[in-house]
């Protein structure tokens, strides 16, 4: 059942030091901000971060990464123009990285979600990344084993809620979001706002209530050029 | 051996980045599905004829991509995978990174077009990691855009800024995909690499601008198929 | 030990199909996600209190289910896993096969209510396959709901329509899971199997129904747990 | 480039003998039936067929079934009350049966479509629909290794198409068409109508056109009590 909660740290809850979590968005489109800001406000560290990306100038990630609170992050492209925080945190060695292929990435947080143990896939095959991995060459084509990605929390932007935790998403940030919500113990989702259940189309849901457990409406969530419902 | 018809017959020099985009463009067949890698092939898709029904793809999530807005239309949730605004053509759709990894992966992109470091006569490709001990890491989708569209080709210069050639006999820097490349688009001519290679595992010239068939092995270092 | 309150007290004989099925209805915590598998536990819906705020999964790909419609509302497309017409409550959602089977798979349902023929007290369940040679095969969605949800709970007669009991040292039909069953409830007894039972690998007993231990144990052939 | 084909023969176009046909639909319910109307008609035999069911009385599968068009069938649940065909044929040894779980038939087809080479699922382990299946424990679970089932050809039932292919469906006939459409060399849609590109919502559409090769609209393809848009 889904919580629909009042303030950024109300829907976040405890954090407690040393947990795993999914941070949604693609460089800035569709990155939970007040989340995180949230997150950083809380004081909790030793941090396993899972995203795309490792912070993009001083936002609220690239911050958690400057604080030393972040000590291994999972990410498909840390380097950015402005990813100075982490740049500097990784040439310090004060953060441990896996890089991981985006689409990896992806689709070992969807069989988290999914309960799939582990897959085979030709992504990285032959080179650094998959390194000391198991192969396989299946139907011709080798390929490596690739296992889950969870977390306990993950926190998503997504454009509206209904009251029992159905998301719908906008445009391109829609990205790591719906992957990322199955994939941890429990799901937190700034929204720009929140409607009555069964205002949203059943048919148009794109995260099911069941992987959400906490909502809450932030009048910043959407603040973009033409945004529209 | 000419230059293709849309750059106005045979080239004495090698192409412009504008001309390299239209020869990568004028093999794009009507109706396919395109992703366009970041940099230098984005330029592709200014050279996709009107009416061509090409539709491109961007692995963060869009079928339909159509090009940048007027600044006024900039939507910071609406970008291609270079984190750049981009817009919505009729027919688009959105989908998350799985759905639209597994879209690439699946092997339902036609073609792929990738900017290298360097491309093997065998067709690995190399262009994630310049391999500089104090780099920061970063691969994003390049190791899956290399292995999963139906064809993926590159579209790079030559030579590199130091006048190293990126065309080589094995790759030197760390690979992104072992034997994915099947074609090279560059400014002094097109060759192929990868499962179009020749009997002899030599790259094979498609087209020279500017240069003689001699003159490019010497500048690459190689024996190459393809010749007169 | 007594029946549970909503039985009206004690109760000296087995439970019927619709009291079985409230039983099974009042452990289940108010804001769960539930399957109810095909057969007897589809009748546990009816007696989920109003407001308790569960949300019924069907497999066939929504959440949300609504009770049967009437006569004039049935809509061929909107049927659960029995191909049963049903309804669409306000915030129901729909989605895909594999969407579907990732929900039930992933953990995310916290109980699922299956059907069976036999269950072991280690948990093992049979319910796909009498085993008869001429029997046509089908297992449908029984071996990922008993290994999916969060809790998989047994609704089941305690004896076959022979009299053969139904919970057994080891099942001897073909199994759809091994060790995932973790309570059976049965019109004669609850009974924890699996994770639940004791450290003599017994099922243990956790409320009767009109009939003492030892006579359970007796209609079992099992030794049995949670004696008194 | 999706075609959109003005009759059901059309829109299936060539279907060899010997060709792999997935069938879209749980029971009567999304099923593609003027499609498999035209596979019936065009005379393809030797058949591999996936499918969650194995026809309904006398339906168009069923009669593929009873017909001697169907070699191999890849199914989850073929024994229903009115499987009839279905039963006598695979009683008197005329078709092969391939029985895997719904949710490995939905996974394995997902599989064929996002190039999964292979996966790992506790679903069957310990169980005969196991047997002979490489195995291995992950994370403390035991689990089965499963393949990937793709075809040459899917049928599947939609509710509406664009113009360039873009699907959406209705209700529960949405089952396993969007699946089906990624894994096979070939997909035809049937839907109740299409509309010009641009007239679907970008955010709602459950299949993109990239998956369909051709649309057909048929009148009877949404006829149910009460269908609205």
């Amino acid at each position: 059942m889904t919580r629909v909660a009042g303030t950024a740290e109300e829907a976040l809850g405890d954090v407690p030091d040393g947990a795993t979590v999914m941070i949604g968005g693609f460089g800035p489109a569709g990155q939970p901000v007040e989340l995180v800001e949230a997150l950083l406000a809380s004081g909790a560290g030793d941090l396993v971060v899972v995203s795309n990306n490792a912070g993009n100038g001083d936002d609220a990630l690239a911050r958690l990464v400057r604080d030393g609170r972040v000590r291994r992050i999972v990410c498909s492209f840390p380097r950015q123009v402005d990813s100075w925080h982490f740049d500097a945190a990784f040439r310090a060695g004060r953060i441990e990285l896996e890089l991981v292929p985006q689409g990896n990435l992806a689709e070992r947080i969807r069989a988290a979600g999914a309960g799939i143990g582990a897959f085979f896939t030709p992504t990285g095959y032959g080179t650094p990344l998959a390194e000391g991995k198991e192969t396989r060459v299946l139907d011709g084509v080798p390929m490596v084993l690739e296992t889950p990605i969870r977390a306990d929390v993950a926190l998503v932007k997504a454009h509206r809620a209904d009251t029992v935790g159905n998301l719908v998403y906008r445009r391109t940030a829609r990205n790591f979001g719906p992957v990322m919500a199955t994939a941890a113990g429990r799901t937190v989702a700034q929204v720009r706002d929140v409607v009555p259940a069964g205002a949203l189309d059943p048919e148009a849901v794109v995260t099911p209530g069941i992987y959400v457990e906490a909502v809450v409406a932030l009048d910043s969530t959407t603040a973009v050029a033409g945004a529209t419902a | 051996m000419t230059a293709h018809d849309p750059l106005t017959g045979p080239l004495t020099s090698p192409l412009t980045r504008e001309q390299l985009a239209a020869r990568v463009a004028a093999d794009i067949a009507p109706g396919s599905y395109v992703n366009l890698g970041i940099g230098l092939p984005t330029l592709v898709g200014d050279h996709l004829p009107p009416g061509s029904g090409v539709t491109l793809h961007t692995e963060n999530g869009m079928l339909g991509m159509g090009p940048a807005p007027a600044p006024e239309d900039v939507d910071p949730e609406l970008v291609n995978a270079g984190k750049v605004p981009v817009t919505e053509l009729p027919g688009a759709s959105y989908f998350h990174q799985a759905d639209s990894f597994a879209m690439m992966r699946g092997g339902h992109i036609d073609v792929c077009v990738l900017g290298a470091f360097q491309v093997s006569a065998g067709g690995d490709l190399a262009n994630w990691s310049t391999g500089a001990p104090d780099a920061i890491p970063a691969v994003g989708g390049a190791m899956d855009l290399a292995v999963g569209a139906r064809r993926t080709v590159v579209m790079m210069t030559l030579l590199a800024k130091d006048g190293a050639p990126k065309l080589v006999e094995e790759c030197t820097l760390p690979l992104t995909g072992v034997g994915c490349v099947s074609r090279v688009y560059a400014d002094r001519a097109v060759i192929d690499v990868g499962p179009g290679r020749d009997a002899h595992g030599r790259a094979v010239v498609v087209e020279r601008f500017g240069v003689g068939h001699a003159e490019l092995e010497d500048l690459l270092g190689l024996t190459l198929g393809g010749e007169g």
